[in-house]
């Protein structure tokens, strides 16, 4: 048992997860409140954002946090291990989520909030916060579901056939994913013996290669599909557009980052043999996914669709240091993990409004919007560059990273892979610019204050971050030492390295 | 309280307040939408104010620059990765940043009166100022990081001014290509500069040059070398990536005579310049820069010559002036680098005054072709002066400021080997060349009979005249003082350039004794003798040289006025001529298209094959990438599982597995579907059962439970289903499918028998057995285990359920709403 | 099966039968059962019921929406994890009252109890009626 | 025993592969409870068989008496039951909904979100 008192500051490692939980319990008693809902959202997230911020400022201060369930010693309860990885992913995904819900607030029927449309968002915040703070390899599998689950019930909420269609391939493609993490994981179970990632380090360390390689493997496919990494991405643009824009955006904004998450944490701090053996086929699989996103974001006149693609050309950036792991790749990586939660959440929730403002989705009929709405021009310009990587936008400072890290290295093929990446980003987001903006003429489009508002302060956060970066490089580099150091992340919870 | 103590803090102090003002303009750029609007003319002027005020401020520092006391400002930017945000004010981002507010200055008095009424004048003004800024901070930046973001924000602002007139496709096909072309550029310089920083270890551009490594580490000189000269020829609009730069003259008129005089382009050469001092001297830099050079100012001149609308004759003038200042930078030495920077001055004033020239005339008659205009020279008096200052310095003979560049150059070569005297050769024509266009525009719209224009011509006001007329007298003023102007701005600018100290010997003194005069009286001759014949060569240009450019432009002169569209004008579509006679002559520029074009059709065939949206295939792909992942390592390791043996157990625990493997097996075998629900049923019930057999009865309990509801669900689902009962498959499908599923199979069997070979650590579940009963109070172990132990799986699990219960109404609800809108 | 004699004796099948989840749901600390088995039989004994008298009548029966019963029991669940704060311990530490009779962990299994049958019913109901009264 | 049971979940493992690549819905979701079984027992295995008893204390003892069976994989799997038990009763309402919106059962003909034929964008700028 652990003697010593818990203060109660080491809580906000926790309460984002059980405050979402909680919230969106309640709300679901209180299911006839419609007008209530959204109020205790808010509430609930911003009390998330405040725990959240806490906590990051802790781990950047004192390093890693730990919290052990039911005062059982690590490794027999579930630990709950922050370090600035978790930590600022957490954060970057309340930020993104408050504003989701800003700017759902204006955009969505009643009826979706009677379907529970709330609850369903903290859910998902719930699923992916546990994700990027739990420190125990099994409770991350039941944070996977309670995210999916949660994804699921967003995706079809609205009903249409189009959502059912996508919901099925999604549904079906994810399910799979995460089935795969169990097996994994049980066979991990098997070889080690123990299900805490602390632990996990010093057992991987001591097993058989082999049979630790095919299950890294098979959490690099499992973590792989959820993160969208080519070949097996194809769910991810079959589905991101179906639902309403604001689902879209959380979505796009916060899962395949877990993804991510998991991918970093498990084959870099986990498996780090596994990993290295793993290297030359994440590589080749890393510059696919980068190249043939963005590739595809060109050829693509579905708005939302479009973006998708290029959401996943980031996902191929993040996973080129899973393959090299050179320090400021890492740190690079986890920094761009932090802006595409941001940025991607903004864009999509841009490409909602366009849709309001031309009433579709289909990039060949828009027109003139650069006459016709003056914000959103610049909501969409900003947001486009700052995925493209141009600065002094966010997007920048992860590839300078990378680029720094790579040329360290000198792995030619990931650095130029990072630029090819950014320049068929650039291509696509430069087209559909001027398809939508430039071309022809549009009738003055004026649209609903709050999700402006919203995009507004998301759009906001990705300048001044781009501007200031300061925080974010700072924070991205010990995440990295951390995680290819594991060893104040295993002190934290108070196992021996 | 005298401030006598000059504490730390009070330094940072200025270095923000002096940061702050170099980056006014982009406070400006803001204020600009708002002021344009309730503003008029006067917001020009009132704008205006900050580029000068910059100007004046920087006229300050000459003194002490020119004294080798350059300006240094830093303050931290990102302390993780050692990195200021940092500025340096020296001989050469001297110059270059007085031609950026200087000429910019008046480029914002006189876009105010010409879009006086465009419905985005403000915009304008705005992005133009953002521009500004972003130049500024090129040029001043002194951090490779500082440097490249500028840069690219340059392009990203270019882009929109090039775009301006974005109803048109032609303006966006040129912001498209000037951003792509560009952009490339700016990842090279990325690359390179996160590479010089590996290699020297330092940001800072000022420390670069004393840093020894770049060249000892001998592998990485070339890539360095390689990744600036493709940014700075990109910029620089150095051929092969030439063609970028007739197109962006798409822009208002004002943004040509900004970007193309002493700003965007240049930025490629300022770069060059910079790294001088470090990468110049080699023979790679020598060979790559003069060749490159050369091709482009013969490639320019040449072109330009077969143009006939102004503002692309202006262009194409650009490209080879450009292409100038590289073939001088590859030449290096202090010469060569006096050379530079005087040249550098020379044409940012006349090329800013011709495009402003350029921008009158189209405004006060309506076109711009050289052909149709003529005797311009008794309505647009002052425009015309401005226009003979200009050209006759482009033609380059004294006193102004032309001239004295031109000797710079010509003393700057050698004649040393062959190819110094191919260097010659080159120079000369490339300045005859230059030197036709600069007699063309300075005689042919204003000398001769008047002829008949679109509109009446009239003089352009005051905003308009004003600054090509400063140019043009700034070219001449230079006679009064040319020692203190060499002395003070371009010897400490070739100092830079050179890397150490470089005297001025700058004056109108002839020596006949020596190469330059002479050089300078064939170029003279060789220019009058070209613009004599000047309709011959073009015919016999046009014959050899296809140019894109000029068809796009006689194409829409016949059609409307070339300009901005000003409110209730109609919209002109410029088309992009794609005429098959077109098609039969390949350009770069045509090359530009192909590869656009051909990148978006393989994409668009890369997307269809792969995202084809059929669900099985997804599935397909996922598990052969799992067959693969399972067996791989073990293959590649050469660690199989030994063979097992299989001997022992109790009847009734094969019998269960029998009746699994049974029941599984007839899922797949089953004839109908509710078979296939029987079958399923009957394996979940022996699955059930082996829990039971290894002691685990909790598991075999909840397996029966939902095992059963799983089939109740199923079969009630089913019942509403019209199914027909036969397994889509097709046949080939079937060997695939088989296959693939017998391989999956096979492998997770083969891994799992591997793991299970290993000694298993049961730390875990001895804790759990010791503790269970006396710390946790509890003697179901694994109920305890759910609700203790590991109570937080268990919160995740039951949220999971209560999810999928809002998720299951949601669907369900929405079945009763469509059928409630059916009735 | 709409019998009247499985109308008549449904109510009595469905309280025999949540009196036994009852059993279950409290003997799991220390013998087979649980929280979860627990609400499954409940969930069972609404659907009989329902079968028996209609959905409409086990709504009536029930009061609130089946699905807030599944947010009570998170409710719950989350409240006696939460009650650890005040005693300086981490989260869902086992508290118990005197003699340990009764503390957080059959709290907790009891909010398991309520997802389950909460959810369940509220999934049986709603295949039962199309969505009617969702 | 474990090497059947290994052998056992490999079966499993095939037809549920082999039911998920099937284009009928239904098919489909059999094969997801198949492998949802295939799962949980591999789980099982992992943390070793015995015939043994069940991990209960018996009343009035301290720890288990003599051989039982390992706990810890039997909480896993039981939290993966339930997981999946929900996934399970989710997907199952949504191939009904599915079939009743798109009158179809076979993947192939649900290509809403990803339409066939879908052309190129123009080529202009």
């Amino acid at each position: 048992m652990i003697e010593h008192v818990t203060p109660p500051a080491d809580w906000v490692i926790i309460l984002p997860v059980v405050l979402c939980l909680m919230g969106a319990a309640l709300l679901l008693m209180l299911r006839g409140a419609l007008r209530v809902q959204l109020w205790v959202t808010l509430a609930v997230i911003l009390a998330v954002l405040v725990c959240d911020a806490l906590l990051f400022n802790r781990v950047m201060q004192a390093g890693p946090l730990s919290m052990t369930m039911g005062k059982w010693l690590p490794p027999f309860g579930i630990s709950f291990t922050a370090d600035v990885l978790g930590a600022s992913f957490a954060l970057a995904g309340a930020v993104a989520t408050l504003c989701v819900v800003l700017y759902q607030q204006g955009d969505t029927p009643e009826a979706a909030v009677r379907d529970g449309v709330y609850p369903l968002v903290l859910l998902l915040l719930a699923g992916v916060t546990g994700a990027f703070l739990t420190g125990d390899l099994f409770n991350l599998y039941v944070w996977f579901e309670v995210m999916l689950i949660a994804s699921f019930g967003l995706i079809v909420l609205a009903g249409h056939p189009l959502q059912l269609d996508a919901a099925v391939k999604y549904g079906i493609l994810n399910f799979l994913a995460t089935t795969l993490f169990l097996m994994g994981l049980g066979l991990l179970y098997g070889l080690l013996g123990t299900l805490n990632m602390a632990d996990i380090v010093g057992a991987a360390a001591r097993a058989d290669a082999a049979p630790l390689t095919a299950i890294g493997a098979l959490f690099a496919l499992a973590f792989g599909m959820k993160a969208a990494v080519f070949p097996v991405n194809a769910w991810l643009p079959a589905s991101y557009h179906a639902p309403p824009p604001a689902i879209s955006a959380l979505m796009g904004g916060l899962l395949t980052k877990v993804g991510i998450y998991a991918l970093l944490r498990t084959l870099v701090m986990l498996l780090p043999v596994a990993r290295e053996h793993l290297a030359p086929v994440l590589l080749a699989l890393a510059i696919a996914t980068a190249i043939l996103g963005p590739l595809s974001a060109i050829a693509e006149t579905g708005l939302r669709r479009a973006i998708g693609f290029m959401l996943i050309g980031g996902v191929g950036l993040m996973l080129l240091s899973v393959a090299g792991v050179a320090p400021e790749a890492v740190a690079g990586s986890i920094a761009y993990g932090v802006h595409a939660i941001l940025t991607l959440t903004g864009l999509y929730l841009v490409a909602g409004l366009i849709e309001r403002a031309t009433g579709q989705g289909d990039t060949r009929q828009m027109r003139g919007l650069y006459a016709a709405n003056s914000s959103l021009s610049i909501l969409f310009f900003v947001l486009v560059l700052a995925v493209s990587g141009v600065p002094p936008f966010l997007g920048f400072w992860p590839k300078l990273l990378l680029l720094q890290g790579f040329v360290g290295a000198t792995d030619w093929l990931a650095v130029f892979t990072v630029l090819l990446n950014a320049l068929l980003t650039l291509i696509a987001g430069s087209r559909l610019w001027s398809h939508i903006f430039w071309r022809g003429t549009a009738e003055k489009a004026a649209l609903p204050p709050s999700p402006m508002m919203a995009t507004w302060i998301l759009t906001i956060v990705v300048v001044v971050l781009g501007l200031a970066p300061a925080i974010l490089v700072e924070a991205a580099t010990i995440a990295a030492r951390d995680l290819l150091d594991p060893a104040r992340y295993i002190a934290s919870v108070g196992l021996s390295p | 309280m005298a401030p006598t103590n000059p504490g730390v803090a009070l330094t940072l102090n200025f270095d923000i307040f002096a940061i702050a003002l170099l980056l006014s303009p982009f406070a400006a750029a803001l204020l600009a939408p708002a002021m344009c609007r309730h503003g008029g003319v006067a917001a020009g002027w009132g704008l205006a104010l900050v580029p000068a005020a910059l100007f004046v401020a920087l006229l300050t520092t000459v003194e002490g620059v020119a004294a080798g006391r350059p300006v240094r400002l830093a303050i931290d930017w990102v302390p993780a990765l050692d990195l200021r945000l940092s500025f340096l004010i020296d001989g050469l981002s001297l110059v270059f940043a007085l031609a950026i507010t200087g000429i910019g200055a008046f480029i914002v008095i006189y876009s105010t009166s010409y879009l006086h009424d465009h419905r985005h004048r403000g915009r304008f003004i705005a992005f133009l100022l953002l521009f500004m800024g972003a130049m500024l901070g090129l040029v001043l930046s002194d951090s490779l990081v500082g440097l490249f973001v500028f840069w690219e924000l340059t392009s990203v602002t270019s882009f929109l001014l090039i775009g301006f007139d974005h109803e048109r496709e032609a303006a966006r096909r040129g912001a498209i290509q000037a951003l792509i072309v560009t952009g490339i550029g700016g990842l090279a310089l990325m690359a390179g500069g996160v590479l010089l920083h590996h290699v020297a270890g330092t940001w800072t551009i000022s420390d670069l040059a004393y840093s020894p490594t770049l060249r000892e580490a001998g592998w990485s000189y070339p890539w360095v070398l390689g990744f600036i000269v493709v940014a700075a020829f990109t910029k620089s609009a150095q051929w092969p990536f030439h063609f970028w730069l007739p197109n962006a003259m798409e822009a208002p008129t004002p943004v040509s005579a900004y970007l193309h005089s002493a700003t965007m382009v240049q930025a490629g050469v300022y770069l060059l310049a910079r790294m001088s001092p470090l990468l110049a001297g080699t023979p790679q830099w020598q060979a790559l820069l003069c060749s490159f050079g050369a091709i482009t100012l013969l490639w320019g001149g040449v072109a330009a010559l077969r143009q006939t609308d102004l503002k692309q004759i202006l262009a194409q003038t650009t490209i080879a002036s450009l292409g100038l200042s590289v073939m001088l930078l590859g030449i290096g030495g202090e010469t060569a680098a006096m050379a530079v920077a005087a040249y550098f001055v020379a044409h940012a004033l006349y090329k800013a005054a011709l495009f402003l020239v350029t921008g009158i005339i189209d405004h006060g008659t309506g076109t711009r072709d050289i052909t149709v205009l003529g005797g311009l020279r008794d309505t647009l008096t002052i425009t015309f002066i401005c226009a003979a200052l200009a050209g006759l310095s482009m033609f380059g003979i004294p006193p102004l400021l032309g001239y004295l560049a031109k000797e710079e150059m010509y003393a700057a070569l050698s004649t040393g080997d062959a190819w110094g005297i191919v260097a010659i050769v080159v120079m000369v024509l490339g300045n005859a060349l230059l030197g036709v266009v600069g007699l063309a525009v300075m005689i042919r719209p204003f000398m001769g009979p008047l002829r008949p224009t679109p509109h009446a011509p009239h003089e352009g006001d005051f905003a308009l005249w004003i600054g090509p007329a400063l140019f043009g007298l700034a070219s001449l003023a230079v006679l009064f003082a040319v020692s203190p102007y060499g002395e003070l701005l371009l010897a400490p600018m070739a100092s830079s350039i050179a890397g150490h100290p470089v005297e001025s010997h700058l004056g109108f003194a002839v020596d006949f004794g020596a190469l330059p005069v002479w050089l300078s009286l064939v170029t003279w001759g060789l220019a009058i003798a070209i613009y004599w014949q000047r309709d011959w060569i073009r015919a016999a240009i046009a014959k050899t040289v296809p140019s894109r450019a000029g068809k796009l432009v006689s194409r829409r002169r016949a059609r409307a006025v070339p300009r901005a569209t000003a409110p209730g004008e109609p919209e002109v579509e410029a088309e992009l001529d794609r005429s098959v006679e077109e098609r039969a002559v390949w350009t770069w520029d045509r090359g530009f298209d192909q590869a656009m074009f051909g990148l978006i059709r393989a994409a668009g065939g890369w997307t269809r094959v792969f995202h084809h949206g059929r669900l099985e295939l997804y599935v397909v792909v996922a598990f052969a990438c799992l067959a693969i992942v399972l067996v791989t390592p073990l293959w590649a390791m050469n660690d199989w599982p030994a063979l097992p043996h299989f001997a022992g157990g109790a009847f009734y625990e094969w019998g269960v597995i029998a009746m699994a493997a049974i029941g599984v097996v007839m899922v797949v075998l089953a004839p109908s579907r509710l078979g296939a629900i029987i079958a399923l049923g009957v394996q979940g019930l022996a699955v059930a059962l082996i829990f039971m057999v290894f002691g685990a009865p909790d598991l075999a309990f909840t397996q029966l439970m939902v095992e059963t509801l799983s089939v109740v669900i199923l079969a009630l689902v089913m019942t509403r289903l019209r199914l027909s009962t036969r397994d889509p498959r097709p046949y080939e499908d079937l060997a695939r499918d088989g296959l693939l599923a017998l391989l999956i199979g096979g492998s997770v069997s083969l891994l799992l028998l591997r793991v299970l070979q290993g000694a298993f650590d049961g730390r875990l579940s001895e804790f759990f057995a010791r503790t269970s009963v006396e710390i946790a109070h509890g003697h179901n172990i694994v109920n305890v285990i759910l609700v203790d132990y590991r109570g937080l799986d268990t919160l995740g699990e039951i949220s999971v359920v209560m999810t999928a219960g809002i998720a299951v109404l949601a669907l369900l609800r929405r079945q009763r709403k469509r059928k409630a809108v059916a009735a | 099966m709409n019998t009247l004699i499985f109308r008549t004796m449904a109510p009595l099948i469905a309280a025999a039968m949540i009196l036994f989840s009852i059993v279950i749901l409290l003997r799991g600390h220390n013998d087979p059962g649980g929280g979860f088995i627990g609400g499954l039989i409940a969930a069972s004994a609404a659907a009989v019921y329902g079968m028996a008298r209609g959905v409409g009548e086990v709504r009536r029966l029930l009061r609130f929406n089946p699905i807030a019963f599944a947010g009570f029991g998170v409710v719950l669940a989350g409240t006696v994890g939460l009650l650890s704060i005040l005693y300086g311990v981490p989260f869902m530490t086992a508290l118990w009252l005197p003699g340990y009779a009764f503390g957080v962990p059959g709290a907790f299994d009891i909010g398991v109890y309520f997802v389950v049958f909460g959810t369940m019913t509220a999934i049986i109901l709603a295949l039962e009626d199309g969505g009617e009264g969702v | 025993m474990e090497p059947v049971v290994a052998l056992l979940v490999g079966l499993f493992v095939a037809v549920a592969a082999y039911l998920m690549l099937s284009r009928a819905l239904v098919r489909v979701l059999l094969g997801v409870v198949v492998l949802g079984n295939a799962v949980n027992l591999l789980i099982f295995v992992s943390g070793r068989l015995t015939s043994a008893a069940p991990p209960i204390v018996p009343k009035g003892e301290a720890t288990p008496v003599g051989y039982f069976a390992n706990p810890l994989p039997q909480a896993l799997i039981l939290t993966a039951i339930v997981i999946g038990f929900a996934m399970f009763a989710f997907l199952i309402v949504l191939a009904l909904r599915a079939y009743q919106e798109m009158h179809a059962d076979d993947t192939d003909q649900m290509r809403l979100a990803e339409p066939d034929g879908e052309p190129n964008p123009p080529l202009e700028y």
